[in-house]
């Protein structure tokens, strides 16, 4: 399966890296992606928390990826506030 | 008024957009670059966005917003690029019957904006640069992802 | 700025006059002129003050959020005389290094002068003006004044 | 002494007077004087509450009033929402 990843700020400036595509087996979750970058690009390690949206959307770690996904890594939004957190009261 | 925008932000057209003649009450948030940050002089701020991600954030937000308080209009503009001093950088504006709902609806979406939408700022003062919110662990080593808990209705 | 006017209010003066480069939040409130209200539809509101003493509570008012939030810069604006349906007849205006102080001292502001401030309220609506407030009671007969508890320090 | 009274808003339209002026005894209170003004004028009397200012300051009712004080009688303000009450919190 074929995966679009973006970075941005300063996971983008750290990496120097805005898009990548990468080949990932079926049955890859999310949070698997991530580890995986983590260990091919050690700029990424020294980041602080990173959250995950998938097409747009923030998913949990344990979301399947599928063929022609967008996965982008969200450092921390310019709030400060440190890590996002969705609590929807409904 | 649901958007982003590159260019400076026209408070009046947010008025505008929340104006309705059963609404007796508006509420305006404005968040401007201030001059200092953490003790530093901040020369400017530059903003950064995940383009249609904030766009949907900002959506949803605005929805959750309308769904809780009975809001008559809401309008939300986040400027990105370069933003000088004294600029606005964000913009929500909330119309309402009375008062107490357009202060609530105001607060909740400015509050959940900082919190969840894809934009980043980097501060750029004296002697250097910092992306606002990106601090390592304190003895540089990986923190778990903060992933995010329930997904959306 | 503290003032009544019987010109338009401008917005714009408003936060022109809070604008402040140490402040990163600016919250304005704009009290608008319905449509309706208690089921009647309104055609005009007309606003008479008593215009020493208004100006004079508007300003402490003013100073008592001063010292209650660390805010910037406060501007409190009143029309007075006709006001048509959707202009706006109150506006304040507060700005902070802080959202939560600016929201905090603008909604403080409103709710203290809309108590407190002498400035009357007459709607016109089909068949007929009421002046805002000027219930009698029950029986009609005399209540004992409300007075002031406490007087300013 | 000479006291100047102002009228405003429903109290003002229901007496047809803007300001009166009022000769009143030395020891009359600002209270004393809305009795006498009630007495004298019966529109008054159908009104809802009244505060009361002395030159431009709300006052308690015991307030003595001196040669040439301003007293406002002053019918709930514009909020709508019932007596006036200054609840300081200092």
């Amino acid at each position: 399966m074929t995966i679009r990843i973006l970075l941005f700020a300063s996971l983008r400036e750290r990496t120097g890296e805005r898009a990548l595509t990468r080949e990932v087996a079926e049955g890859t979750t999310a949070a698997d992606l991530l580890a995986e970058l983590r260990r091919d690009l050690p700029a990424l390690r020294a980041s602080g928390r990173i959250s995950l949206a998938v097409n747009e959307e923030y998913c949990e770690p344990e979301r399947l990826l599928r063929d022609g996904d967008e996965v982008a890594l969200i450092p921390p939004v310019s709030g400060g506030r440190g890590c996002l957190q969705r609590e929807r009261s409904e | 008024m649901l958007r982003l925008t590159r260019e400076p932000i026209r408070i009046d057209d947010l008025l505008s957009a929340v104006g309705d003649p059963a609404a007796g009450a508006v509420v305006l948030f404005v968040g401007t670059t201030r001059d200092h940050n953490d003790g530093r002089r901040v020369e400017r701020l530059e903003y950064e966005a995940y383009p249609g991600m904030a766009e949907k954030e900002i959506e949803r937000i605005a929805e959750e917003a309308t769904a809780r308080w009975p809001i008559a209009r809401i309008a939300v503009v986040h400027r990105t690029g370069v933003v000088p001093i004294g600029d606005a950088s964000v913009a929500i504006a909330a119309s309402s019957a009375h008062r107490a709902d357009a202060f609530a609806a105001a607060r909740f979406t400015i509050d959940r904006l900082k919190e969840l939408v894809p934009i980043w700022k980097k501060e750029f003062f004296d002697g250097g640069a910092v992306w606002i919110g990106d601090q390592t662990g304190r003895d540089g080593s990986w923190q778990e992802p903060a992933v995010v808990k329930g997904s959306p209705s």
